[in-house]
């Protein structure tokens, strides 16, 4: 992989060779090169889902794909990017690679367990492909009963054990991380020395291991129904399929929260290292993150305004849900506050720091208009929805991870990423992402429902729109994935610290060695404390 | 938790109180008590729940940590159970179906 | 929270890294990312316990199941409790909680470091789950004769009138999803103790280490507790309306 | 493609109600917004990165400023908060002088019954002015009733009855979707509802050919289905009369009470035994699996019928909402007003 001289220094990439080296490692830093590797597969495949669904809708009448097709690749899309891509993205890599390097740990605290769960996120994967390529599934992500129980005719079953599986690699992860975190600290680090991207790390997996086996029990009873016909959520035997409902958001809604808690933790890191300031309202920060975590239990209802739900569980949803929006908007003053007589850089990640903000702000604002009852019943289960979504794991979580994965680049892999190329890209997104989804918020005020094949004409200018977006939007995620394997060959070779930054990751080579430090590190600094660090940097030039 | 060792007799206490609080629990069932009947059902299950996470799990001299994540795995249990109430004990209250 | 970052700042704040590791590098029990065997067992005990949590949850999204249906339909859930075997049940409990017993039992021979005591009591806590196991198996035959298994045309329960019926169904499905899980975990259960006795045998445990016992029995002392619940729950609702 | 509408029609009394709360938001969402956006590319050019090696003054968190993005935007989701719950449960509580019309959603298509016996595939004819009460379930899985000019939107769900009402304010015809995801032609599951003037509804109601009122075929499903055999009109039969059953508080055997709504008799139809009246043996079979949704809709409508005369617009046949149609025209047309406008448009007369 990387050009191996022969006198180089060993790291955790040339320490050993070979599949073999890789499939059995119990390094975190390699495991994490390997869910790199599963959810770029996934994020891609889920991508060309998101291209034909785009392509299909240009025309109102239906032309390129059948109906039963369409509601296959919209289903397949939302479970390749949510389960396959979305949740572990942030957490099962960067944070894998980095949570124990910034606490100052040779490793998590389960390296074994650790491996297992990239393992499961395979096997759950290998199950939900198989259904994808032997006909695929339409019953929508959210798997809605009695129509995934009773009368789907497609491949529910092999797609439910895949993400039933797929689940317990993401609560061992959170088990995992939650342990590291207590457990394994460097002298010194105490909580309030943690990088914020901990915080957030940690908040993200409590929501794994307290929602994810929620919703492995209810993948398990629609499993039984399908099979079995034993009818938990069957109304022909007096069950309630809003009951399934509730178990399903009860997990499915905080997931939103693992989705996008590590983006902020990212987020966090860049604002600060390329304004070279300490983080303003660290606290606030790191407890916000925990807040969204336990908050982002009590407001699942708000999914079901419409669903027959009694309307006073709607009054408590709705009067809950914004309670959740308080700490979000706490980071975002937090962050813009940060840029205040900050030294700031443009380099890219920043950039895409920037569009985090920037869409994340619109998204979040928009889920004001989704929590308020009156007008969520005009605008859930229509492209509203569909906009706020992916305002929030799209424009925040997809632009915080590219942000991250430029940051970090260097470090993983010892090369520098080609910074023009780079800026290109982080443009590219942004403009692409605004035309691809803006125009999906007038569409849903103006009615157009969500998961249809065929449409009213009159939508079809605001649709054309959002498809060109999403061609614009295509070319910006190819690019990056091209520079950077380019990078892996013709890039600059990458210092330690390439960006001023602070945190201990930082303080090790690039690529790390294999127990990520050659002298045990001590910490005896706050986070973000640049005054230790600028004079290293220019020396380094 | 090595520094702490029971002794045979506080496990044997133990093992006799949960024995004859399962035959309490099933005698109770029996006995006209009404809504109290669930009441006592849980009630005593609860007691056999701390009585066993206290001795057999050794939750007595566990950190505080310890004791923080089950509480707060109960209070996620409380959580789930309460809000999704929320919705099926309120059903019908407006007199219009379906609100 | 202050509380929390004490202890644990102690926990972390042993000497450097490397010194300490390379002193422990002989001791074949300490895994190399960590530093002494006390970090080591405390991050195994938070580990299960959190495992634990997510086990909870898991028989949680059950529970909620049953806690609204059981609210829907109270004479139904009445009715199909009373056919089911309550002294089988309470004699299940009663076995349970004796292989409780012995397990942690045989987690205080591990901290007396008594390795026969060790093996004889993990295969007495084999044994007593086997015994529950296998009355369980008994009680599902039952159900089988008497054509109490929900989702087939066959299903009937005597006492309730068609209509109530699927109802009736609606408790047996919740009947075999709980006992079904709570077995597979006793299953599972099984399988480490038998994981156990063989390390045990081989010399592997000791008063200094014996964590995977300790942690094995918090494993084993959850799925009682779930059991502690499940059997009042599913066999005793309202028997007094019964005869 | 052609035209590129950016709003959608205001063509119910609620619907402007949600537009109100619409644009609070979105005068919230600019505000914050911009602020934000301004901020960042203030903040960006004016203390951009000027030299390598330069080392920005640290700026302390402050208390203050805490509470203030903290409190502020609280409050503000407060107000949003409340508003949208009062706008909800003015989309939720039909008025009581509403005009009841019943929906069965199947794979694919909306089935609407009016009281005076019009049956509808995908469409639905309402007259202006007229608040209208759908009484809706599926037949298989979860559909959703959504008429975006009115603001409305309710599931359909199987196995119960939901509930959803509107007041058109504008004539002309108006998209009937489906928004619950419901298999492979979710998007075929489409139609319109048009809202005509009150005389030409008239004309269209007595236009199409019918086989009676909802509430004459719901007597005749009762009488093939030998319900009167038990369920006598003077209370002699071995079960209770149905008349002035509906809307009535009924008491239980073992001590409970129960509104007699369409829920009720829907359950008491298909689940005989699960609420025994006071009274009476359990002597009733079940008819599920006998009678379809719309002949157990059918049947509620009878039993409606028989209970204690509404004030307004419930009464079946066309005969008495011919009367009134035109004279609640009037005070309808105008009433987009808002949140009282149910018992202000209900003029209770017979």
């Amino acid at each position: 992989m990387i050009t191996a001289a022969v006198h180089e220094r060993e790291h955790y990439l040339n320490a050993s060779y070979g599949i073999k080296s890789w499939l059995l490692t119990k390094d975190h830093k390699r495991i994490a090169l390997l869910y790199l590797a599963t959810i770029t597969l996934f994020f891609f495949l889920g991508g060309s889902f998101a291209t034909l669904i785009r392509i299909e809708l240009l025309t109102p009448t239906g032309g390129l794909v059948s109906s039963e097709t369409y509601n296959k690749l919209f289903t397949m899309h939302g479970v390749a990017m949510i389960f396959f891509f979305l949740i572990p993205s942030i957490p099962a890599t960067l944070g894998n690679f980095f949570l124990p390097i910034m606490i100052g740990a040779r490793d998590l605290a389960f390296p074994k367990l650790n491996l297992l769960s990239w393992y499961l996120l395979v096997i759950g994967g290998l199950f939900s492909l198989f259904a994808m390529l032997a006909g695929g599934v339409d019953t929508g992500w959210t798997f809605y009963t009695p129509y995934s129980t009773t009368y789907s005719n497609s491949y529910v079953i092999a797609t439910a054990l895949g993400i039933f599986i797929a689940g317990f690699s993401s609560i061992l992860t959170g088990l995992n991380f939650i342990v590291t975190v207590h457990r394994m600290r460097a002298p010194g680090m105490t909580w309030f020395r943690l990088p914020l991207f901990v915080w957030a790390n940690y908040a993200t997996s409590l929501i794994q291991v307290l929602g994810t086996p929620v919703i492995a029990v209810t993948i398990l009873l629609l499993f039984c129904e399908r099979v079995f016909h034993i009818g938990i959520f069957d109304p022909a035997l007096g069950g309630d399929p809003v009951l399934f409902q509730h178990l399903f958001w009860f997990y499915s809604h905080p997931a939103v929260y693992i989705m996008v808690l590590p983006a902020m933790g990212v987020i966090s890191e860049l604002i600060s290292v390329y304004s070279r300031k300490p983080v303003f309202g660290y606290k606030f920060i790191a407890f916000s993150s925990v807040a969204i975590a336990v908050l982002g239990f009590l407001v699942w209802g708000h999914h079901l305004f419409v669903s027959g739900q009694s309307l006073y569980a709607g009054l408590v949803f709705s009067f809950l849900s914004y309670f959740v929006a308080i700490p979000s908007s706490i980071k975002v003053f937090n962050w813009t506050a940060t840029l205040y007589k900050g030294s700031i850089s443009y380099a890219t990640p920043m950039l895409y720091a920037f569009g985090f903000i920037g869409l994340f702000t619109i998204g979040g604002l928009t889920g004001l208009f989704v929590a308020a009852l009156g007008i969520d019943v005009h605008v859930t289960d229509t492209y509203f929805v569909v906009a706020h979504f992916h305002y929030i794991m799209v424009g925040g979580t997809i632009m915080a991870y590219l942000g991250g994965m430029h940051y970090y680049w260097p470090k993983m892999t010892g090369r520098m990423y080609p910074e023009a190329w780079a800026k290109l890209s982080a443009l590219v997104i942004f403009l692409g992402f605004n035309l691809t989804f803006f125009p999906q918020f007038l569409l849903g005020y103006l009615g157009m429902p969500r998961r249809y094949h065929v449409y009213p004409d009159e939508f079809q200018v605001l649709h054309v729109l959002s498809t060109a977006g999403a061609s614009v939007l295509a070319v910006g995620y190819l690019m990056p994935m091209i520079y950077f394997v380019w990078s892996l060959r013709f890039g600059q070779m990458a210092p330690a610290n390439p960006w001023g930054a602070t945190g201990l990751e930082w303080k090790t080579a690039s690529p790390p060695p294999v127990h990520n430090f050659d002298e045990a590190p001590i910490v005896t600094h706050e986070a973000y404390d640049y005054s230790t660090v600028i004079p290293e940097v220019i020396e380094v030039g | 938790m090595t520094g702490h060792i029971d002794s045979i007799k506080t496990y044997l206490a133990v093992l006799l109180a949960l024995l004859s609080l399962t035959g309490l629990t099933t005698w109770v069932a029996y006995q006209p008590l009404g809504a109290f009947s669930v009441v006592a059902a849980l009630g005593i299950a609860t007691v056999k729940m701390l009585l066993v996470s206290l001795f057999f799990m050794h939750l007595r001299h566990s950190n505080q940590l310890t004791k923080l994540v089950v509480l707060g795995g109960l209070m996620w249990l409380g959580i789930l159970l309460v809000l999704t109430l929320s919705d099926f004990a309120t059903r019908g209250w407006t007199g219009v179906p379906g609100k | 929270m202050a509380d929390l970052t004490s202890h644990e700042a102690q926990a972390s704040s042993h000497e450097a890294h490397a010194a300490v590791h390379e002193a422990h590098a002989e001791t074949l029990d300490l895994r190399e990312q960590f530093n002494t065997a006390e970090q080591q067992k405390d991050a195994s005990t938070l580990g299960m316990w959190l495992f634990l949590i997510t086990e909870i949850m898991f028989f949680g999204g059950m529970f909620a199941c049953y806690t609204v249906y059981r609210r829907t339909f109270p004479e139904v859930f009445a009715v199909a409790s009373s056919s089911l075997n309550a002294v089988l049940g309470a004699i299940n409990t009663g076995v349970l909680l004796l292989s409780s017993f012995t397990m942690v039992m045989a987690v205080r021979a591990g901290q007396l470091g008594q390795r026969n005591m060790i093996i004889l009591l993990l295969i007495l806590t084999l044994f007593f789950g086997g015994v529950f196991l296998g009355v369980k198996a008994i009680e599902w035959k039952e159900k089988f004769d008497e054509h109490h298994i929900p989702g087939q045309a066959a299903f009937h329960l005597e006492g309730l009138p068609p209509d109530q019926q699927g109802h009736a169904q609606l408790f047996f499905s919740l009947y075999f999803a709980m006992t079904g899980l709570h077995a597979l975990h006793m299953v599972i259960g099984v399988g480490i103790l038998s994981f156990l006795i063989w390390q045990a045998k081989k010399g592997t445990y000791s008063a200094t280490y014996f964590t995977p016992v300790d942690v094995a029995g918090l494993y084993w002392h959850f799925v009682d507790v779930i059991w502690i619940f499940l059997f009042p729950l599913l066999y005793l609702i309202d028997r007094h309306l019964g005869k | 493609m052609g035209s590129l509408p950016l709003f959608p029609e205001q063509a119910s009394t609620i619907a402007p109600e949600v537009d109100h709360l619409l644009y609070f938001l979105l005068a919230v969402a600019t505000f914050f917004t911009l602020l934000i956006f301004g901020a960042i590319f203030y903040f960006a050019v004016r203390y951009r990165r000027r030299s390598e090696n330069e080392l920005p003054p640290v700026v302390h968190g402050g208390m203050t400023l805490e509470i203030l993005w903290t409190v502020i935007p609280f409050g503000l989701t407060m107000v949003m908060f409340t508003w949208g719950a009062a706008v909800f449960f003015d989309e939720s509580r039909p008025p009581d002088d509403a005009m009841q019309i019943y929906a069965v959603g199947k794979q694919w298509m909306w089935k609407l019954e009016h009281l005076e016996g019009q049956r509808e595939i995908n469409e639905l004819h309402i007259p202006l002015g007229r608040a209208v009460r759908l009484t809706m379930t599926s037949e298989d899985v979860i559909h959703s009733f959504f008429v975006p000019a009115f603001r409305t939107k309710q599931d359909v769900v199987p196995g119960r009855y939901t509930t959803t009402w509107f007041k058109p304010t504008k004539p002309g015809r108006y998209h009937l979707f489906c928004a619950e995801y419901c298999g492979t032609k979710h998007s075929g599951m489409i139609g319109w509802v048009y809202v005509m003037e009150p005389q030409d509804y008239q004309t269209w109601l007595s236009g199409g050919a019918t086989e009676g009122s909802l509430a004459e075929n719901g007597q005749k499903l009762f009488t093939q289905l030998a319900c009167d055999n038990c369920h006598k009109a003077d209370n002699q039969g071995r079960c209770p009369t149905l008349v002035n059953v509906f809307g009535s508080t009924v008491q239980l055997t073992g001590g409970g009470t129960v509104k007699a709504d369409e829920a009720y008799i829907r359950e008491s139809i298909l689940s005989p035994q699960a609420k025994i009246v006071k009274g009476y043996e359990p002597v009733m079979p079940t008819f599920q699996g006998l009678v379809t949704e719309e002949q157990v809709l059918q049947l509620v409508e009878y039993v409606r019928s028989l209970g204690p005369k509404p004030a307004a617009g419930q009464a079946p046949g066309s005969q008495a909402l011919g009367n009134q149609a035109p004279g609640n025209q009037a005070p309808a047309s105008k009433a987009p007003a808002g949140k009282k406008s149910a018992p202000g448009a209900a003029p209770a007369k017979q």
